[in-house]
């Protein structure tokens, strides 16, 4: 017992690397109270080294903690994603108007942000419903207090509010479809589950109930429709980074978690076709059409909803829903392939949707409004940002040649080849309606005149530089997309299956 | 002369006018006088190369037909076809060589007489130049030896009459017209290459020679006689519009607002032959049914137009009718069958024509000089009613012009005489051919109707005494370049240039030179055959020479006495039958007609299309933006003032709650809990109602009263309306919210179950 | 209704379904209806405990291992932080605002 | 053909994006050089054009056959070595010309150069307009020489985000409507687009060169080939319903830019809107890429579709040519007139199409090719005018023969060969679209015939009452056309005369490789009839 626990420690350290910087974190915060930088930077370097330690594990596949946990590439994967997007979070955090302002919280701010991260870890490898419950709940539980973190604004405060009361509902909902689970099958284990629902001796009617209530808990996460309802009000309210933050990193370690839930937990382990990828879940319960339903749901509510949006944050938010709806896709064609473009799409989208989150808390410094109209001639103001502007939301509607496009093409093959032609077509023109709200920002960045005293806006060569650590992958991506469809194809192995 | 050097010097006419034309676009401002000179000799040569080219062809070659061609366009291996090459090329028979001398000589003339009459022009220079282009392209109609080159000339020959009708384009009426017989002529064009596209559809060459001879081989257009028919009456579509038949004739008057000496080279002797040069080189593969309709068309027109002339009181709109009238006897004269008097008779009206036209250019001239030195800018220059007394003071134009009148009228000695009586002959001999005795008829009549109004013209222009005493001193007999071509086409016009005898054309070279072609219809298709054909010519020959000299004598008659004599009150005449001065005066009322029909009648549907197009097409997916945002005001007002009460919140968790334990309860353990199943149902059906009703009042009640206006901008709506729609849903308050996740998670159950 | 009386007489797994899923529905029912914050926060707690009844149910009437128990007892302690966590962003809502009625918090919106 | 190493096509298709980093270089206020970069740039890639017009093959075939392609380049670009149910997945940067896209480069290589000389009075952001136009330039070039469909999307969707630009930035008062409503417009046509062509690259597998395993590809000669179609995938077999389906996504995509009706109505607003040289480009070159695109694409690939829907396609093309006359002759703007007789020849080339043999194909991309020298002038032409006077209402001039003479004497030539005067080259290519076609659809050809009237007569009543008449006194002053606009003017001029007189000059590029085009359509329509 010991030597496994001890055995699963080696193999636990990205998160045991997180949870010592948490407490370092802390500590120092009451230690150097007149140098808080040193917080940033132990933050900084926990989460670093975390993924090198996540990269250390590239190629595992087992399962540690006696199958609480499981450590394979499709964990590491997530892991990686969630690990970078936390990097270049606590590089904004240095940027950013709302945390630099709130000097004696700094080290409240970091070391919550490394136990969302590890919330994230965890979720991305949790393998038994006790374990997502938990880390589902840590992910939470940090999120709303980071949301409410300006806690002397009344947005901030607000969103908190709605958020926990919102998301504990979810996670309720969650909990109770979990306990019916449990109640059917007996484990907790998703291995368990599989073993017991291929027996086939299971109530269908009640195993649906459960599923969609543990679905109402993923929506909430991944900000689905019906359940996204909380996104657009927290992420308008969040502070930019801690919104940039759940926009992308949230949302991954839900998908990473609803993928493996549903995809171990309902495999039918007899119809896996190997060469093509394509496999198949059991029989009389078909979850991913109503994931289709509800992919369907929630990119086009989000694109067509994002239209009317006039703060810039809001707009992202409804964007970031559409894309989790894109995203759904190919979670609902049930193959390696869709899988695989869910992956790739996550690589693309943490560098494009972080790139436009860190413009806005640049010009929402500047300017001190997210508003759409406070971007008229912006392009003028800062050719340098407007133009990061365009690729960025190029990038988000999908147009060559950025690494937009690549995740759009990726999730239409892997529809295409499972014959979900309605679904792509549906994609597709949903991604002509986001056209026209993105646009919307670059018309008012470049076909309108600046205001008239505005003068032109200069950043720091830090400043920059991070922008440009987003900007290049986004274009390079798109041009030359073979490692990270490399990465993804050989990320979507999980452990215990196959 | 080798053949060779006959082709070549053709090549050089064909290309010396074009020559002309681009030194004096580009470079008239340069040279010396804008070019005038130059252009009118390069028109001389032209003139001495095509006579040397008619002379050579005719002693040497007197049979042959001489063609060159080139690789024009090469498609290489087409599928289903094999190799196909068009091959283009010129070629000089008979027909050709005669029309180019008749071109070269009424264009070199008339280069000659407008140097007199557009002297102090705007654009002298660029006059010239239109001159030089319509001289090249329609030379290149009479040497082609294909359908493709022949509808490319035909159609630069539209062009520079549209140039030249609207050299003076400060007016509207010039522009008018010149707009007018550009359209008309293409509509008549549509026609032609519709039937070119017919024959090529079949025979995948457009030359002449290939497509009678693979019809003559048994290859019909698209498999059929009918077909063949129809392409010949398309072709002649062509001319229909060329030639100014009916019902296209109406842009030939209108042209008259161009300058005088293009009215005589365009639109009375070359140009509008065009037309008829067309049925003459088609004429092998024209069918009997389709030479029927050429020969109705040609009859109608003439009779038409020489109605009209009667009726115009201005010099150049009478002469254009008469041309229009003489045109449609060509026509008639080629379609019953009599190919060389048709095609005899385009020649000699040639001459004639053109010296009407510069005769009364020369009239014209004088009598606006007259008008400008005393001040007077209301007076018509072109009025015949201004006119009278003109011979004293103009004699060479009036000896000239009264010699043209006597050919054109039919009168012996002179060309037309010759012509006029053959194409009469010919329908005499057509009607006994084929029974249809309206040609003939309508032959005649015309005959002396064109008598009557050409001495009405002469005695109302140069008989007489003038109209204003004391303008008739200051008219003048114009300047010898003006006056030299009179005296020219009046010499032309004499019987001797074209036969011996002044009673016999066919005893002449001419008619020895053009010989009816052999028809290559197949035979039951086809027209009565040449030799039947001269027979019947043979007994109507006397016949139809009386009855014409006796029609023509009479038309003088009258003339005379109407007008000279006063015998006869024309005013009176034209009072008791009113309604038919006023049709005839009125142009049998053709203009109105077709601006009511053709032309506002596109205009209305081109409205519509716009209209159309701005509206449904462009609003179906236009508008969504203002549409949507006015309902937003009208939504919005109605989800604030519905501020939810909490019963009915109540109403809503309850039934969510319950239906999510029922559905737990029932499927799990159905037996057990039957007993709550009823009250339950209750609850979940009243629930079910209140969010649907919850639903509506949100947003729907808003799109109730666009709905009305909404059709037309429906999709974009739609769209618009649910994003509205959700975004409503999107109220800031929690508790909605999770009304909804419950919602969605009811909706779900119920959807998979 | 001796069908009725008989079945209430035998408790069994059917029983804790039927309370915990009554429970489940005041749950949300409070969280729907309350308008104050905290009493809102309380259905949650119900709904967290109905959950907790199911797997103390199914883990002692079905699969006769811990596993429910355990997570019940996990379920516990997460809703106690959560609570904790609920509360204090309620305190710090009343200070800005000076009220926890939720229907008021409605800045955030389309 | 190769400079330093690197192909011609690569050099004339990224000369532009080279020009536009010197362009962006360029300290900020220095007009001259920002000016005459692009200039040289363009006029660099015009001489890469005329060398590669020089040393075409015109006997090679191209189409379907990598040996017919001239000027090849093919590199890896993309290759994941795949895991097994991934397959291997290769995208090459693959570029060739054949017969049927070299007018078209042709074409774009010298609008281009004509178009940076229109933008000279450009003052409003003059760099970020002439980097927008560089590449724009770029994106139109490689759509015509890729021959990889990945490559070929890219390019096509490149061109979308300057275009947008160019006229939402330098366009006329309703420029925003105009400029999201081409975006949107065009997008929803590519998203289609691009479910086809994942579609096609799901069912189209060839051997690996070395290991002989089959793999997936973009390559579009490939796709060509009904034997390199998997068994039992989703566009294998012929004339499937998902490949008539594919081919509406395809065509609607393609009908979008061309545009075919009810897709235009972008069209009027966008030409109406851009400054004058984004409006040449535009009705010159971007209106190719949807007829292009069809034959490149839709044709070969679906032959036998292609063939089931010649009739529904000469009958939309009918309705191009009238419905586009009708609309143009009733409109004020001069601007707006050109842009619907756009439509309208447009129509042509689908007419040409739609006959399936070659005399209607040459006829159809000659047109294109006209099209493009001959609207372009228009443009051109309107711009002219509208810089002197700053309106584009056609009553409000009249007489300008007199006060503009030689302005008149270019728009002479360009508008009687957009009504199709013999002599002109617009003539020939529409005269054997019409032969072409009436081969195939008797009665549609000849009902479309109807649309030649239509074209003169709204441009002679344009003429009409823009440059006859007498002088209006408000436009007395205005100056004659100037040396650079006549500089833009002139070559259009020449070559619409010389390929009038001569176009074996064009025509000799592509009948090898249209001949080659009407037999894959033949041959698969053949097997389609095959039991």
């Amino acid at each position: 017992m010991v030597d496994q626990i001890l055995e699963s420690l080696s193999k636990f350290l990205p998160e045991t690397t997180l949870v010592v910087a948490f407490c370092l974190a802390l500590i120092a915060d009451l230690v150097f109270r007149k140098n808080r930088g040193i917080v940033t930077a132990l933050s900084l370097l926990g989460v670093v080294v975390s993924l090198l330690f996540a990269f250390q594990q590239a190629g595992m596949s087992l399962s540690v903690f006696s199958g609480m946990m499981a450590v394979d590439p499709f964990s590491v994967f997530f892991k990686i994603v969630i690990g970078v997007s936390a990097v270049f979070i606590i590089l904004f955090s240095l940027y950013s108007h709302d945390v630099q302002t709130t000097e004696r919280r700094k080290g409240e701010y970091f070391s919550l942000l490394l136990a969302l991260t590890l919330g994230m870890y965890l979720m991305a490898g949790a393998a038994n419903l006790l374990m997502m419950v938990l880390a589902l709940e840590l992910t939470s539980l940090t999120s709303y207090i980071l949301a409410g973190y300006t806690k002397e604004a009344g947005d901030s405060s607000e969103a908190s509010l709605k958020y926990i009361i919102y998301g504990a509902l979810s996670s309720g909902l969650m909990l109770y479809g979990i306990s019916i689970i449990y109640g059917l099958t007996g484990a907790t284990n998703i291995y368990g589950i599989n073993e017991a629902l291929s027996t086939g001796e299971v109530n269908e009617i009640t195993l649906l109930i459960a599923s969609v209530l543990i679905i109402a808990g993923f929506g909430y996460k991944i900000s689905a429709v019906p359940f996204h309802f909380w996104t657009p009000d927290v992420y308008e309210g969040a502070p930019v980074t801690i919104t940039a933050f759940l926009s992308v990193a949230s949302k991954a370690a839900g998908f990473a978690m609803m993928i493996r839930f549903f995809k171990v937990s309902f495999l039918d382990s007899n119809v896996v076709d190997l060469p093509s990828g394509m496999w198949s879940s059991l029989q009389g319960f078909e979850w991913n059409s109503i994931l289709a339903v509800l992919s369907v749901l929630t990119m086009t509510l989000g694109n067509l909803v994002a239209v009317w949006q006039n703060n810039l944050k809001r707009l992202l938010a409804y964007s970031s829903i559409a894309h989790a709806g894109y995203m759904l896709m190919g979670v609902v064609v049930l193959s390696d392939k869709g899988l695989a473009a869910v992956l790739i799409y996550f690589v693309v989208y943490l560098f494009m949707n972080l790139g436009a989150f860190y413009i806005v808390m640049l010009v929402a410094n500047k300017t001190g409004s997210e508003d759409i109209d406070s971007y008229k001639g912006l392009g003028y103001r800062s050719p340098l940002l407007g133009v990061a502007m365009v690729i960025f939301f190029i990038s988000l509607t999908g147009l060559p040649p950025t690494a937009g496009f690549i995740g759009k093409l990726y999730l239409f093959v892997a529809l295409l080849d499972a014959k979900w032609i309605w679904l792509a077509v549906v994609g597709a023109l949903n991604s002509v309606i986001s056209l026209y709200y993105y646009v919307r920002v670059l018309r008012n960045m470049f076909l309108r005149d600046p205001e008239k005293d505005s003068g032109s806006i200069r950043f720091s060569v830090p400043q920059v530089a991070i922008l440009l650590l987003l900007l290049v992958p986004t274009l390079l991506f798109g041009l030359y997309f073979a490692p990270i469809v490399d990465w993804a194809n050989a990320s979507v192995i999980m452990f215990g299956v196959r | 002369m080798t053949q060779d050097t006959i082709l070549l010097l053709a090549v050089v006419v064909l290309l010396l006018p074009l020559l002309s034309f681009t030194l004096l676009i580009f470079f008239s401002k340069r040279i010396p006088r804008q070019g005038d000179w130059l252009a009118t000799s390069i028109l001389f040569v032209t003139l001495f190369l095509s006579i040397a080219i008619l002379w050579g062809k005719l002693l040497a070659y007197h049979s042959d037909v001489l063609q060159t061609t080139f690789t024009w366009v090469d498609f290489g291996h087409v599928p289903g076809i094999g190799p196909l090459k068009l091959d283009l090329g010129i070629m000089v028979d008979n027909l050709a060589a005669v029309m180019l001398v008749a071109v070269a000589i009424v264009s070199a003339l008339v280069h000659l007489f407008s140097i007199g009459y557009m002297r102090g022009d705007v654009r002298y220079g660029r006059y010239f130049a239109y001159l030089g282009i319509f001289s090249f392209s329609m030379l290149g109609i009479v040497l082609t030896n294909n359908f493709w080159l022949m509808y490319v000339f035909w159609e630069l020959v539209g062009l520079s009459s549209y140039l030249l009708i609207g050299h003076w384009f400060e007016k509207k009426s010039a522009s008018d017209a010149a707009k007018k017989a550009f359209i008309v002529n293409r509509i008549g064009d549509i026609g032609m290459f519709t039937g070119i596209m017919i024959l090529f559809a079949t025979f995948q060459t457009f030359s002449f020679d290939a497509i009678f001879g693979a019809i003559q081989g048994g290859t019909l257009p698209m498999g059929s006689e009918t077909w063949l028919t129809t392409a010949g009456i398309l072709i002649f579509c062509g001319a229909i519009g060329k030639s100014a038949q009916f019902p296209l004739h109406v842009w030939l008057p209108d042209a008259m607002e161009g300058p005088t000496p293009v009215s005589a080279l365009i639109h009375a002797a070359t140009m509008v032959a065009a037309g008829v040069y067309l049925i003459a080189r088609t004429f092998a593969m024209m069918t009997a049914e389709a030479l029927m309709v050429i020969t109705y068309v040609g009859a109608i027109t003439a009779f038409i137009s020489a109605t009209i002339a009667i009726a115009q009181n201005d010099i150049k709109k009478v002469l254009a009718y008469s041309t229009v009238s003489q045109l449609g006897y060509m026509v008639m004269g080629l379609g019953v069958g009599a190919f060389t008097a048709g095609f005899f008779h385009l020649t000699t009206h040639a001459m004639f024509k053109a010296g009407l036209f510069l005769g009364s250019g020369s009239v014209i001239h004088a009598m606006h000089h007259a008008l400008e030195r005393h001040g007077d800018h209301h007076t018509d220059p072109q009025d015949i009613r201004n006119m009278g007394g003109l011979r004293k003071k103009m004699p060479v134009t009036f000896w000239t012009f009264l010699m043209y009148t006597l050919a054109i009228s039919g009168i012996p000695l002179t060309s037309g005489f010759l012509s006029k009586d053959e194409i009469l002959a010919g329908s005499l001999a057509f009607h006994e051919l084929t029974g249809h005795s309206l040609i003939p008829i309508i032959g005649f009549f015309v005959a002396g109707l064109t008598a009557f109004y050409m001495f009405r013209l002469v005695i109302l222009v140069f008989l007489g005494d003038h109209k204003e005493s004391s303008r008739s001193e200051s008219i003048h007999e114009s300047p010898a370049t003006m006056t030299i071509p009179l005296v020219l086409f009046a010499i032309l016009s004499f019987f001797a240039f074209f036969s011996p005898n002044p009673f016999g054309a066919a005893d002449g070279w001419f008619f020895e030179a053009i010989q009816r072609p052999v028809s290559v219809v197949p035979a039951g298709v086809a027209a009565a055959g040449a030799e039947m054909f001269e027979e019947a010519l043979h007994h109507s020959h006397t016949t139809a020479m009386i009855l014409s000299l006796t029609m023509a004598g009479i038309g003088i008659l009258l003339a005379f006495a109407t007008y000279y004599w006063k015998k006869i009150n024309a005013d009176a005449i034209a009072g008791n039958v009113k309604p038919l001065h006023t049709f005839l005066v009125n142009k049998w009322y053709f203009d109105e007609l077709y601006d009511v029909t053709a032309v506002k009648g596109t205009l209305v549907v081109t409205k519509v299309f716009r209209w159309f197009d701005n509206t449904i097409i462009d609003g179906l997916v236009n508008g969504a933006a203002s549409w949507t945002r006015a309902i937003t005001l009208g939504t919005r007002k109605n989800w604030e003032e519905g501020n939810l009460s909490a019963v009915f919140y109540m109403g809503v968790a309850g039934v969510v709650s319950s239906y999510v334990a029922w559905l737990t309860g029932s499927s799990l353990w159905s037996a057990e809990t039957g007993v709550l199943q009823g009250a339950w149902y209750v609850v979940v059906g009243l629930g079910m109602g209140g969010l649907t009703f919850f639903l509506f009042y949100a947003g729907v009640g808003g799109f109730d009263n666009r709905i009305v206006d909404g059709v037309v901008n429906l999709v974009a709506y739609l769209a618009g309306f649910f994003g509205l729609l959700t975004r409503r849903i999107q109220t800031g308050k929690v508790q909605t919210y999770i009304a909804f996740v419950l919602l969605g998670v009811m909706i779900f159950f119920l959807w998979f179950q | 209704m001796l069908d009725f009386i008989q079945w209430l007489q035998n408790p069994g797994l059917g029983h804790f379904l039927l309370i915990s899923a009554v429970l489940f529905s005041f749950g949300i029912f409070a969280i729907v209806t309350r308008r104050n914050a905290i009493m809102v926060l309380m259905g949650v707690e119900l709904i967290l405990n109905a959950a907790n009844i199911n797997f103390i149910a199914f883990s002692r009437y079905s699969s006769g291992s811990f596993d429910g128990q355990v997570i019940a007892i996990f379920v516990i302690i997460l809703a106690a932080a959560e609570a904790a966590i609920a509360l204090a962003i309620v305190l710090n809502i009343y200070q800005n605002f000076n009220t926890v009625n939720v229907d008021e918090f409605n800045q955030l919106r389309d | 053909m190769e400079f330093l190493g690197i192909g011609v096509l690569t050099w004339i298709t990224f000369v532009p994006i080279i020009g536009m980093a010197a362009v962006l270089m360029v300290p900020k206020g220095n007009d001259a050089a920002i000016k005459w970069i692009p200039a040289v740039a363009t006029f660099l890639q015009l001489v890469l054009a005329a060398m590669i017009y020089l040393n075409f093959n015109k006997g090679m075939t191209g189409i379907n056959s990598l040996e017919g392609m001239q000027f090849v380049e093919k590199a890896r670009w993309i290759d994941v070595e795949g895991v097994s149910w991934f397959g291997r997945i290769q995208i090459e940067y693959f570029m060739g010309v054949d017969g049927l896209s070299v007018t078209m480069v042709l074409l774009t290589a010298l609008i281009s150069f004509i178009a940076v000389f229109a933008s000279w009075n450009i003052d409003k952001a003059l760099k970020g307009y002439m980097a927008m136009l560089l590449l724009l330039d770029t994106g139109m070039m490689g759509v015509f020489v890729a021959l990889d469909f990945f490559l070929f999307y890219v390019f096509w969707e490149v061109m979308l985000l300057p275009m947008y630009f160019l006229i939402g930035i330098w366009g006329g008062p309703r420029r925003e409507y105009a400029a999201i409503k081409f975006f949107l417009y065009t997008l929803l046509g590519s998203v289609l687009i691009l479910l086809a062509m994942i579609a096609l690259y799901f069912s189209v597998t060839i051997p690996d060169a070395v290991t002989g395993e089959r793999i997936h590809t973009f390559n579009m000669l490939a796709m060509m080939d009904p034997a390199n179609y998997e068994p039992g995938s989703l566009l294998a077999g012929v004339g499937t319903y998902w490949r008539y389906l594919a081919y509406i996504a395809l065509f609607i995509g393609f009908a979008i830019k061309v545009p075919i009706f009810p897709f235009h109505t972008w069209l009027p607003d966008a030409h109406v809107e851009a400054p004058t040289a984004i409006s040449v480009i535009l009705a010159g070159v971007l209106l190719k890429m949807g007829t292009y695109g069809l034959l490149r694409v839709s044709y070969p690939m679906f032959p036998e579709i292609a063939q089931a829907y010649a009739v529904p396609l000469a009958v939309v093309a009918f309705i191009n040519i009238v419905y586009g006359a009708l609309c143009a002759m009733a409109q004020q703007d001069f601007k707006k007139l050109i842009a619907y007789s756009s439509i309208s020849h447009m129509g042509v080339v689908l007419l040409g199409m739609s006959a399936m043999n070659s005399q209607g194909m040459v006829g159809a991309v000659f047109q294109m090719f006209n099209h493009g020298t001959i609207t372009a002038m228009l443009f051109l032409i309107v711009g002219v005018i509208y810089d002197r006077s700053h309106t584009r209402d056609l009553d409000a001039f009249g007489g300008l023969a007199v006060t503009m003479p030689k302005y008149t004497g270019v728009m002479t030539v360009a508008f009687f060969a957009a009504l199709g005067l013999p002599g002109l080259s617009g003539f020939i290519s529409e005269a054997f679209s019409f032969l072409g076609a009436f081969q195939t659809h008797r009665y549609i050809t000849i009902a479309s015939t109807l649309g030649i009237v239509l074209t003169a007569a709204y441009m002679l009543w344009t003429l009409q009452r823009v440059f006859l008449g007498s002088p209006n006194e408000k436009w007395a002053g205005l100056p004659d056309i100037n040396g650079r606009e006549l500089f833009t003017l002139v070559p259009l001029a020449v070559i619409v005369l010389v390929l009038g007189v001569y176009p074996s000059l064009a025509i000799d590029l592509m009948t090898a490789s249209l001949n080659n085009l009407v037999d894959i359509v033949a041959g698969g329509s053949a097997l389609a009839m095959a039991p």
